[in-house]
């Protein structure tokens, strides 16, 4: 597996097909994320792309195919020919490598914003407090919230909380950062303060998979743009190529829809810049 | 260090305990050859006790120690045989299963002996207990034992008074009254607040008990008519230990003989209930 | 503003109705003689019933709620394992121990098992004994042998025994706290590498705290006057079973029970004020404890709480 | 995915112990004459021991418990409300109703009222007797006169002291419950128009059941053997009284017990299976009862559930 | 009261003033909504928007200032010149005329999409369940949830959710309508659904009052758009004026930073528009 690690992108998912029940939500899904790559996938609603990033955090099973993280399957190891699961620890382990920022945040309210950055490097890595501490400090400063360390989540915003989310994983100095929608459960005032430090952690180097609906984002800050329907990569490439000029009648479907919503906006922010 | 150790009103002058006359008893070789050999090892026999029943075993101020007229006497019984007694308290269920896991040696607890027992475990009688009706004084009720029909009557569960008093309910329904109201109670204490409250209009009791109620209470309640229906008590031993129910049945005679056994039942007031006869399964 | 406030007639006669009530039972508690206060207070100072207080239920209470807590949380997380074999054997022990009488258990405990089992013979595997006695061999399939009666009476057998029926419905009070965590909570905790009894401790049950401790509080308080029933084991160093026997010596029963009960309840003030300060605890970051402040509870709905 | 599942040793080396002890027991019932089994089925069947079964232990714990749920739901909502004097008689209702030891509450009930006060004079004032009194006047304030023991050893009247004691314990129960459900649903129905209470009764109460079910469940198994406290009114048609009467009179114990905890057992089962339904009827519209499907749960957190 | 019923706007709100503890969030608002008017709130965020709705619906307590709505006085009746509180009673009765539409929804969970449309005309105004139903029935149709009437909320997407909202809302038939943010705890896609339902509701004639952060919107359905700041109003007026000249410094520097987003969004949306 090693050997390999070297030459692999650092996520390499071959045919990920998975099901709920009956219900075939992810039907072969290829793709390769190459490190300090950022990756933004789009898709209608239901299309799978929620699944997917699940799926590579091995917070759903899959029932084929094969996802790498960084040379290493996910969830299962190889010997003699046959695939024996991970244990629980070893998942976890897997886990550490990638951060994943929810819609929803997710942040423990039981916990300040400190103490919630502080949690997994000093719990699950068993580094020392002090030396954690420190650092948090510095993720909460860098993600402009250096004045919030002992709010608790219920008294900060939906746009702090947010980024307190993405200081909590990236304390974990994952290889690899998820995002799903972290501006849609936003206030539009919010979002803003959001996107700016997932641009500023793009510009730095970290590789990103990104599930949005902010065009704006995606045009300018992605590597690529990958184009998700009915569970499979309808198309993938170059961000303003397939935004402006999408091959596929499903694209362009989606792209079409998206764009009444735009226009209507962009009518009003026409007038708004005169 | 903090507590008191007497429940005495500290105000009150000093205890009205009436005087006992002390027994002194010796250890009879013959008699403590007959012990089995396992509890002759052992020099102590463990006695199990459901110490509620004053005044025939009951705790005394230490909340440990289990005192009273069956205490003074099997402990006599006990120096006769050679043996030392560890008395511990434990609920009535209790006793028989303790009886028969080998936690206690011996049961003595106030049973009434009688047929469903016996089959159970062995029974030594050592003193006869007769029922005894006990009414609020000056007896405003008008209670008479015999023709208490239509009374609340009040009574402690699972002793033989229950069945005493079932049978003179039936007789009263036969005769086409009202039955009895028979209220039954978990412990004797209760039964005696409940005849102090007005509850029930009377109870019955083993004698010692009732007489107990009546001297602690003398300014409430009275005793009503006499003691009837005599039945022993019996000391209970494993239904395989044959032998060791000899050698009390034996010991029993001989602090018989030496006056112990009616001093003790002198110094608790229960001479009446004397017995001659101390015999094994009677 | 200035304003006329809403009348509630009908609440304030029932308030006064309740005063009226507490204004008679304080004036029969200080008129009645029979209350006899005098001789429930020696009681209560009497030296073996606080002995009985303090060796007995405040001991066992703590012991048997600490056995009852940690089991009970096991077998309610046993209850919402994916493991069918452990959630058959968490239903089960909640069948059982919620089933049988803690007299019962005591009384298994303290005597049963002597009873039906005088020595204790751990055979080398089930039926080893019997099997030896249908094949006439002497029983010597016995690797070591208990004596049940050594240890049948003491304190930390009765700890035991209750401690094993409170897990059990700890067990039940655990799984509806655990249910009520959100399981977004589990999975950003799974996403920062945590394994899943890490996450159990850290991020479900403390968030599962503001739920569990109310009825837990109900069980610690209820398990004070339960502890009476180690009297069955049979152990008399029990605050209940001491006041008892002053009332069967004296046949003074109301006083002696007085006595045990203003006991309890001071127990009782001391365990709610302590679960007050733990709710407080646990409502932290939450406008948990409503009494605190209703607008800090709506600030943090608008704040976003709950997203 | 076809793979070779993770061994978890440990909880199969744990199961085995299990399986063992369970096959120790089982064992030793079949094969320990002790527990008598013929005995204690014939116990189970006794007349007096159903009578008690029917007439005192179910019937006293569907009426304790109907008082205790209502009441305590209501005591629950005081403690909560805005009024300080509403949320202190809450408070000192809970706190002195778990302090008091159900069996004292329940002598107290039966003997110790008539005891302490053979009639109950009720007067046109608190302290009108001891006025009275001190007036020299004879005592003719008095409005009516009860005696008390004329009703003081009825099944009603222990169902009331049971009941009275529970709603203590539902009330932290209905506290908690009502805690969990979020402001914005009160806030919701307020601003359809619904009055306070018709809130509490249609939005939030049903939505804390799934929080309230679990405990309570507790509380009703363990009404069930607390009835037995009913001996001490004392009111022997009572199933575990009947068959600790059959232990006394013929000494064995063990089997006695063994038919109480077996009926114990029936109506345990019944009353888990009825919580299970229960469980699931509130559970509807939320993934609540997670053992239904897991897969439920994460679709309602992705679709939006929560927000 | 009733005299000046007939001459009265149908909310008219004079000098609201609210203070949590000792932080004043409305400093004397003076608003007038005449009946079949839409107004639309703006302004930053904590500007006292929610606040001030929640005040209409009397779901906060106001210190000074006097809200009529419907020429009934909100929360008091005045005897002999001094205010007496209603009773809970009677605050519900008031409430009844209103119709309110949360950020978060607050759906009744344990209750399908149907159920929580019914509840209030069949338990709060004792209507027949019958007729009750059929009206809902039609609410959900005009929603164009239709087909969903038994799914639980928890089945339903947010913007369905929303929808179930309103038209639980409408089924009082209450004669004013307040939203708060209806749209910002939807995903982009779902937005566009539950804002034709508004326009609809509007066209209809139905008297509004919209806290809102889509400007579109503002523009082509307001009325009138009232801008708040620091717990005041600071102007307000025809939509396309305020917003494309507003008067007054904070107005000015809102708009701009909403512009700013805007710009952006409108960029891509440019793009897509090729
Ligand atoms: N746990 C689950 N059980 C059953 N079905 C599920 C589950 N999770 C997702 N689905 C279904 O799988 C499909 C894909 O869902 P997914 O959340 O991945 O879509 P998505 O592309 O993220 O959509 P959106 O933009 O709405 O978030 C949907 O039809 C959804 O209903
Ligand atoms: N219950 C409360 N207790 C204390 N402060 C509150 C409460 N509710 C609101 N506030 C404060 O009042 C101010 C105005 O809040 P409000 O929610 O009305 O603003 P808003 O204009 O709706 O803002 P947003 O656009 O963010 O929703 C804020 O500073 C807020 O923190
Ligand atoms: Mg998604
Ligand atoms: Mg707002």
């Amino acid at each position: 597996m090693t050997s390999s690690a070297r030459t692999m992108p650092l996520v390499h998912a071959v045919n990920v097909h998975k099901a709920f029940g009956r219900n075939e939500v992810l039907k072969g899904i290829d793709i390769d994320v190459d490190e300090g790559e950022v990756v933004c996938l789009l898709g209608p609603s239901g299309s799978g792309k929620t699944t997917f990033l699940r799926c590579i955090n091995q917070l759903e099973d899959i029932q084929a195919g094969r996802i790498w993280v960084d040379g290493d399957l996910a969830g299962y190891t190889e010997k003699n020919g046959k695939l024996h699961r991970l244990k629980d620890k070893q998942v976890a382990a897997q886990r550490r490598e990638i951060g994943m920022v929810f819609q929803r945040f997710n942040l423990f309210p039981h916990m300040t914003a400190l103490e919630n950055v502080m949690e997994a490097p000093v719990k699950v890595q068993g580094r020392k407090k002090a030396e954690v501490r420190a650092e948090a400090l510095a993720l909460l400063d860098t993600v402009g919230l250096s004045d919030k360390e002992s709010a608790y989540p219920a008294q900060l915003s939906g746009g702090q909380q947010q980024r307190v989310a993405i200081a909590r994983a990236l304390a974990m100095k994952p290889k690899l950062m998820l995002f799903d929608e972290p501006t849609s459960a936003l206030d539009p005032e919010l979002v803003g303060e959001v996107l700016q430090v997932m641009r500023d952690l793009a510009a730095q180097g970290m590789t990103m998979i990104v599930v949005t609906h902010e065009m704006a984002f995606a045009r300018d800050v992605a590597d690529r743009v990958v184009f998700m329907d009915g569970g499979v990569v309808v198309e993938q490439g170059d961000p303003k190529t397939v935004i402006n000029n999408p091959q596929h009648n499903r694209t362009k479907a989606f792209l079409s829809r998206l764009r009444s919503e735009h226009e209507q906006v962009a009518a009003a922010a026409r007038d708004l810049v005169v | 260090a903090c507590g008191s150790d007497s429940l005495e009103d500290p105000g009150a002058s000093g205890s009205s305990s009436s005087a006992t006359e002390s027994v002194d008893v010796k250890t009879d070789d013959e008699l403590a050859a007959m012990v089995p050999a396992e509890i002759k090892e052992k020099g102590t026999i463990s006695v199990g006790s459901d110490a509620s029943y004053a005044p025939n075993e009951f705790l005394a101020d230490d909340g440990k120690t289990v005192e009273g007229m069956d205490v003074d006497l099997f402990d006599a019984v006990a120096t006769k045989l050679g043996l030392e007694t560890k008395w511990s308290n434990g609920g009535f269920d209790t006793l028989i299963a303790g009886i028969s896991s080998g936690k206690y040696d011996v049961s003595v607890s106030s049973f009434t002996i009688n047929d469903e027992r016996k089959k159970q475990v062995n029974m030594i009688s050592y003193f006869d207990a007769g029922t005894q009706w006990v009414t609020t004084k000056g007896n405003p009720n008008k209670v008479d034992p015999d023709n208490a029909c239509g009374m609340n009557i009040g009574v402690q569960k699972g002793t033989v008074q229950v069945d005493d008093l079932e049978a003179r309910s039936k007789k009263c329904e036969e005769a086409g009254e009202e039955p009895i109201k028979s209220v039954v109670e978990q412990e004797q204490s209760k039964v005696t607040t409940s005849l102090a409250s007005g509850k029930v209009d009377a109870m019955l009791a083993d004698s010692p008990i009732a007489l107990y109620a009546v001297k602690q209470q003398g300014d409430t309640l009275e005793a009503l008519g006499d003691i009837y229906d005599s039945a022993p008590y019996g000391i209970v031993v494993p239904k395989d230990q044959t032998e060791l129910a000899d050698a009390i049945a034996e010991a029993l005679k001989s602090i018989q003989e030496d006056g112990t056994y009616e001093t003790i039942l002198k110094n608790w007031g229960n001479e009446s209930g004397a017995i001659d006869d101390f015999a094994v399964n009677p | 503003m200035e304003a006329v406030p809403v009348r509630h007639p009908g609440r304030w006669v029932a308030i006064a109705v309740l005063a009226l009530v507490a204004a008679m039972i304080v004036s029969s508690f200080v008129t009645n003689e029979r209350w006899d206060w005098p001789f429930a207070f020696r009681v209560m100072n009497f030296t073996p019933v606080l002995e009985g207080l303090i060796k007995g239920t405040i001991l066992a209470t703590i012991g048997s709620m600490i056995i009852g807590i940690s089991l009970g949380v096991v077998v309610g997380i046993m209850r919402l394992s994916s493991n069918p074999v452990l959630r058959f054997v968490g239903l089960a022990y909640t069948w059982f121990f919620r089933g049988i009488p803690r007299l019962v258990l005591v009384f298994l405990f303290g005597s049963g098992i002597g009873y039906l089992y005088p020595r204790f013979d751990i055979g080398p595997f089930p039926f080893s004994q019997q099997l030896a006695g249908f094949l006439g061999l002497s029983s010597d399939l016995t690797i070591a042998t208990l004596n049940v009666n050594d240890i049948s009476s003491t304190l930390i057998w009765g700890i035991i025994a209750m401690g094993l029926s409170e897990a059990a419905y700890m067990a039940e009070i655990a799984r509806a706290g655990i249910l009520s965590v959100d399981d977004g909570q589990r999975e950003a905790a799974a996403a920062l590498g945590m394994s899943p009894s890490l996450s159990m401790r850290r991020v479900v049950l403390p968030q599962a705290m503001r739920v569990i401790i109310p009825p837990t509080g109900n069980e610690t308080i209820a398990m004070v006057k339960d502890t009476s029933l180690l009297a069955y084991l049979p152990l008399g160093t029990e605050l209940f079973f001491q006041a008892q026997a002053v009332s069967s010596r004296t046949l003074k029963v109301m006083p002696s029970l007085v006595a045990a009960t203003m006991w309890y309840l001071v127990i009782t003030t001391v365990l709610m004020i302590g679960q007050y300060y733990l709710e407080r605890h646990f409502g932290r970051g939450y406008g948990a404890t409503r009494e605190q402040t209703t607008a800090h509870t709506k600030k943090n709905r608008i704040l976003g709480k709950g997203a």
